[in-house]
């Protein structure tokens, strides 16, 4: 019985705008899923869903998000934010803005262990030093007593990372984690999150508009094109032959400079066009189910 | 073939923002540690580097927008490093710079006729709507574009109005400072293509400023590796991709994620 | 649920219409006092002293909103007041907004030792309590409509510049900036091309804001009786009396106070709404 | 290091600021048209009364000369002496400034207790109704002045629902074991209630007119930070740690959004000193403000240069006081 299950998932904008058709998606434990598409694809917004951190203007019409069997949709919000501060945890794209600027690095990672989790102020302080070593942070006592900005871009990513891990969810939602740092760093911290998602056998759900990232870190990706999934396989299904069109030219678009002469092609007209009738097509069938 | 752009041990340093006391001036950082390099005419000088490698700030002295601290930048034998506003009016129809943030780039206010029509009338340009027009079709973008404001349009339709605006001068160089790093993949793949048939049509000379070595891969024939204001590799692009020499270099090429599952990423 | 925006654009739409309906009906009766206020305003008659508004028992019908101590009758006075009030307004509005934005403008985008004194001089004007500086003022060039208006242009051009001075810096951060020099613009042309147009929404809520202003200003100088000839009608002065008498005669004070209150109010709503007119986006 | 040096040009500024407004105020009064002195003597005075008391004042000097001995003796202190009480100035001028620092601080204090709640209450239920009236409230409270603001709550508790007394600082006929001038504080130390809620009564209304243009001020600011704030990524990270919206606008935004806000309202406090003028006029409360606008009428010039340096000293102070709070409560300036 995979871990996450996401069936139906509707939602549109206060004026009407559909921005996730009917989206079904299942993440098995453990597993590493990538949500790959273009700005507006919707794709970060499946993971915003998931931790019920939607905008106010986005509603959700209909579908199930259920997490462990229970449909997180169905309950009351206090239990459904308690549920997800139990078992989710989300790595946040920009590190400069993700940590309080006027509070001290330690109580960031301890909070949620003591007040949510019910932990004791030292398990949870040792916890969280245990997790700051994980992510090589030299000298984890004196990081938590600093402030965040203090601390460079990529250290602050590490230790957002570390706080992701300390309560040991079952699903942690990445959430283009890499694009705002060097592709140098992007690199060290792909590979530490891996690493983390192995040892620690947690479900992830990665977020990602660069395809070589997905390439990287993922085993089944799905595919969105303006909130509908158009494609959803494995990782090396994919990159030898992607079945839908927009897929294959999404690949083609991408640079490598290994190959600088195929690369670069911009997506066909046709490609658009068609996939494009796709979406009018399910949202007919949409308006009559 | 001579080169348009000779830049000689060129410094600059900048008040430091993030650690100016509540009031005092902020201490001086120097972000170009001594520079030299040129540009041949018609070339497409790719420039590369992390964030704080001071590749945005090179460019921006590159046609100042910015005055360097010390050093030559001689563009086509002549030294523009230290000119004064007033004599740097004249050149500057001959450079001319594409911004990364299309929206900032592009004042809310004017229309996109205004926008690339503006540069025309300060230089005495003749026929201006025909070569406003002219520069529309040349970016793809329909006649009916003149009337719109830029934020009716979309990134990759601004981005094609800021080309438009700077080839419609008829520039000798174009500086693009990561014009596509805010743009999908696919608006990035078309920008990309245009500017490739532009540089070919209009012999122009380009730099080109990107965090992305693939993209650089494909657009530039030269390629310089700027690290924290200095050059470490200005190598031939072939020759750089085939065989790197910097540590450096290698270092960021090797941590680039390519779209395959058995690429070794070391 | 209607959509956000259009629901800002609804009760955007209503302020406008309504701030701007009391404004030109306070311009119609500027222009049309002497035809239609029915006393002459100076017109004392010590026998018909205090009468109450005619809904009051002990009422004479033909003062409607009653009559002062001096049995001048209230409304006319009023009406005769929104001409003076109006001439301010408009008047020292428009001149203080010029004075201020140009200072704001130029300091906000040529820096250099120009920020330098204009941020000295917006420190220390600031250091003044406005409405004593504008009593001292009168007090030093004497009583009169042109006092009143340079008095508030004097003290009130601080407002426009220290907010224009902060927008045109931000602005001048702004890339289009960086283009407009890079097609050779100089620095005059970017300042009224470039810059002018995005700080002229944040300048007209100001204006309309200086002109409520003004009109609090000249009321608070006649409530000092520092403004015009004693004798002349102006809102302050009512106020000044109603306040003296207000357990006697309440309405002395509630008229001319509500005809203050809307006119000021007005004048910052219609500010606030002609903003959202002038910015592309929301349009 | 860096602080003592920023401290320093920072009271360098202060000094050039206060030198400017002595040397407008100065200017100002000296460039009459008719002679001060004149307008001041009963109509029969002579020519040589005219004479001799104008050399008494000094008027007969060049402004510039009178500008500098009257800076000596405002360095050691001496503010000279008022023309219309013959008393002087600096005494005049500090028992006065007593009660219009308590109007003041009362009127700051319920300011921020409005303008706190209505930001945290707009922000906690946004997008209702609720949050709609709240906006229409501050943007009428914010764009009517305080002179207005007086004059209806006058009407409303002085005159229709007389709860409040509408004019003096106190009761005159009640006997006053006050030492000092600021009444409020000393009743209260000195656990006279009674005496404490007649002062009350009388400056809620003065105090409540000051307090309406700036609550409306302090609550857009910072609803405005605070909105600004909610959408930064670590609210959004506290959110999926399973903390309630309360906690996370109490705990994590608030802190964060009162920064801003607390430089501006450094800024506006000045303006509401500045208000107290004509205020006090209005509840005839015998504060500086009050004091202010007589001496201006009576042409008294020693006590209108005491006056506005005073308020000027005030001014800079507070915004020194402003800065210095800040830095010290934002962790990045701290470590300065």
């Amino acid at each position: 019985m995979s871990f996450l299950e996401i069936r139906n998932l509707t939602a549109t904008l206060s004026n009407g705008m559909p921005i996730l058709r009917d989206v079904s998606l299942s993440v098995a434990a453990a597993e590493v899923r990538g949500l790959v598409g273009e700005s507006g694809a919707g794709k970060s917004m499946i993971g915003k869903a998931i931790l019920g951190i939607l905008p106010r203007s986005v509603r959700i019409t209909r579908g199930e998000i259920r997490l462990d069997g229970t449909d997180l949709l169905a309950l009351p919000p206090a239990e459904r934010r308690r549920r997800i501060g139990q078992s989710c945890a989300l790595i946040p794209q920009d590190p400069l803005t993700a940590l309080n600027p006027s509070r001290r690095v330690g109580p960031q990672i301890t909070d949620r262990l003591v007040d949510i989790l019910g932990w004791t102020r030292s398990n949870a302080e040792a916890r969280a030093r245990d997790l700051l070593a994980e992510v090589q942070i030299p000298e984890p006592e004196r990081v938590m007593r600093s402030y965040p900005h203090e601390l460079s871009g990529g250290m602050r990513q590490r230790i957002l990372i570390a706080s992701a891990f300390a309560a040991e969810p079952k699903l942690i939602v990445a959430d283009e984690p890499t694009t705002a740092l060097d592709v140098t760093v992007q690199k060290q911290i792909l590979k530490l999150i891996a690493g983390m998602q192995a040892r620690h056998g947690t479900a992830l759900l990665f977020v990602t508009h660069d395809l070589g990232v997905v390439s990287k870190v993922c085993q089944r990706l799905s595919v969105l094109y303006a909130g509908m999934v158009v494609e959803d396989t494995d990782v090396r299904g994919f990159f030898s032959a992607p079945d839908h069109p927009y897929s294959r030219a999404l690949l083609a678009a991408t640079p490598v400079y290994t190959d600088p002469e195929a690369s670069l092609t911009p997506v066909p007209e046709a490609v658009i066009t068609a996939v494009r009738a796709e979406v009018a097509a399910a949202d007919r069938r949409a308006g009559r189910g | 073939m001579a080169d348009l752009y000779t830049i000689e041990n060129l410094r600059l340093s900048l008040a430091d923002m993030t650690r100016r006391p509540l009031l005092g001036t902020a201490p001086q950082l120097e972000i170009l540690k001594g520079l030299n390099f040129s540009i041949p005419k018609g070339s497409v000088m790719g420039i590369v580097g992390g964030s704080g490698s001071g590749k945005s700030t090179l460019g921006r002295a590159m046609v100042r927008l910015l005055e360097p601290s010390s050093g030559q930048i001689r563009f086509d034998g002549q030294d523009i490093a230290h000119l004064s506003d007033r004599e740097l009016r004249p050149l500057r129809r001959r450079f001319q710079m594409i911004f990364q943030d299309p929206l900032s780039s592009l004042n809310p206010r004017h229309t996109v006729g205004t926008l690339i029509a503006e540069p025309l009338r300060l230089h005495g340009f003749d026929d201006v709507q025909g070569r406003v027009g002219r520069a529309l079709d040349h970016v793809g973008l329909p006649r009916s574009f003149l009337t719109r404001y830029p934020h009716e349009l979309s990134g990759g339709q601004r981005q094609r109005v800021g080309i438009a605006r700077a080839i419609a001068i008829e520039p000798d160089f174009i500086l693009a400072d990561e014009i596509v790093s805010g743009l999908d993949v696919s608006s990035q793949a078309q920008v990309l293509r245009l500017l490739e048939d532009l540089v070919r049509e209009l012999g122009l000379t380009l730099a080109f400023i990107s965090h992305d070595l693939s993209v650089i891969r494909r657009l530039c024939s030269r390629v310089l590796v700027l690290y924290r204001g200095e050059i470490v590799e200005n190598r031939e692009t072939a020759a750089l991709f085939a065989a790197p020499e910097a540590p450096y270099t290698r270092e960021l090429l090797s941590a680039i994620p390519l779209p395959d599952p058995d690429q070794p990423w070391g | 649920m209607l959509d956000g925006r259009s629901q800002i654009k609804r009760r955007a739409g209503l302020r406008l219409w309504l701030s701007a309906g009391w404004l030109v009906l306070l311009v119609l009766v500027a222009l049309l006092a002497p035809m239609i206020a029915p006393k002459n305003p100076l017109e004392q008659d010590l026998f018909a002293g205090r009468l109450p508004p005619f809904w009051v028992s002990g009422a004479d019908p033909s003062f409607l909103l009653g009559t002062d101590s001096l049995g001048r009758d209230v409304l006319s006075r009023i009406l005769h007041g929104a001409r003076l009030a109006l001439t301010v307004a408009l008047v020292s509005g428009l001149a203080t907004c010029l004075v201020g934005a140009t200072l704001g403008l130029m300091a906000g985008y040529l820096r250099g030792w120009v920020d330098v004194v204009i941020s000295r001089l917006i420190d220390i004007w600031m250091a003044f309590p406005p409405v004593l500086f504008s009593i001292l003022l009168i007090a030093v060039i004497g009583p009169g409509l042109g006092s009143i208006i340079l008095a508030i242009v004097i003290i009130d051009w601080t407002r426009f510049a220290r907010v224009v001075r902060a927008e045109a810096m931000a602005q001048g951060a702004m890339d289009y900036v960086a283009s407009a020099r890079i097609a050779g613009r100089g620095r005059l042309g970017i300042m009224l091309r470039e810059i002018l147009p995005n700080v002229l929404p944040t300048i007209v809520v100001l204006l309309t804001l200086e002109m409520g202003i003004a009109v609090i200003v000249e009321a608070i100088l006649s409530f000092v009786n520092l403004s015009i000839s004693t004798d002349d009608p102006t809102w302050g002065g009512m106020i000044a009396e109603g306040r003296a008498s207000i357990h006697q005669a309440w309405w002395v004070l509630v008229f001319p106070l509500i005809t203050l209150f809307f006119t000021v109010l007005s004048f910052s709503q219609l500010g606030e709404g002609l903003k959202d007119r002038f910015d592309p986006v929301l349009r | 290091m860096i602080v003592l040096r920023a401290l320093l040009s920072r009271l360098v500024m202060t000094a050039i600021t206060l030198f400017g407004v002595a040397v407008i105020v100065f200017v100002t009064i000296r460039v009459v048209p008719g002679n001060p002195i004149a307008m001041m003597l009963p109509p029969g005075a002579t020519p040589e009364d005219v004479a001799n008391l104008t050399a008494l004042y000094g008027l007969d000097k060049t402004i510039a000369e009178q500008f500098l001995i009257w800076g000596q003796g405002v360095l050691a202190g001496d503010f000279g002496t008022s023309i219309t009480t013959r008393q002087p100035v600096l005494d005049l001028v500090l028992g006065r400034l007593p009660a219009t620092l308590e109007l003041s601080i009362m009127a700051l204090v319920m300011a921020m207790l409005i303008g706190g709640v209505a930001a945290l209450t707009g922000t906690r239920l946004r997008g209702t109704r609720t949050e709609g009236g709240i906006d229409i409230a501050n943007g009428m409270a914010l764009s009517v002045p305080d002179f207005l603001w007086g004059l209806i709550l006058i009407l409303l508790f002085g005159v229709l629902a007389p709860i409040f007394h509408i004019s003096g600082r106190i009761t005159p006929s009640l006997d006053l074991p006050f030492v000092t001038n600021f009444y409020l504080f000393e009743s209260l130390l000195r656990l006279r209630f009674d005496l404490w809620a007649d002062i009350v009564s009388h400056m809620f209304l003065p105090a409540l007119a000051l307090a309406i243009p700036l609550s409306a001020i302090i609550g857009q600011l910072l609803k405005q930070s605070l909105k600004e704030t909610m959408h930064l990524d670590y609210i959004t990270l506290a959110r999926t740690k399973g903390y309630g919206e309360n906690h996370i606008i109490l705990r994590e935004a608030l802190r964060n959004a009162i920064l801003p806000t607390l430089t501006l309202v450094g800024v506006q406090f000045t303006f509401l000193i500045g208000g107290t003028v004509i205020i006090e006029r209005l509840f005839s409360y015998e504060g500086l403000g009050n004091m202010a606008i007589d001496a201006v009428i009576n042409r008294d010039l020693p006590l209108i240069q005491g006056i506005v340096i005073l308020f000027a000293v005030i001014f800079t102070g507070v915004n020194l006081i402003v800065d210095l709070t800040y830095a010290l409560l934002n962790p990045r300036l701290r470590h300065a």
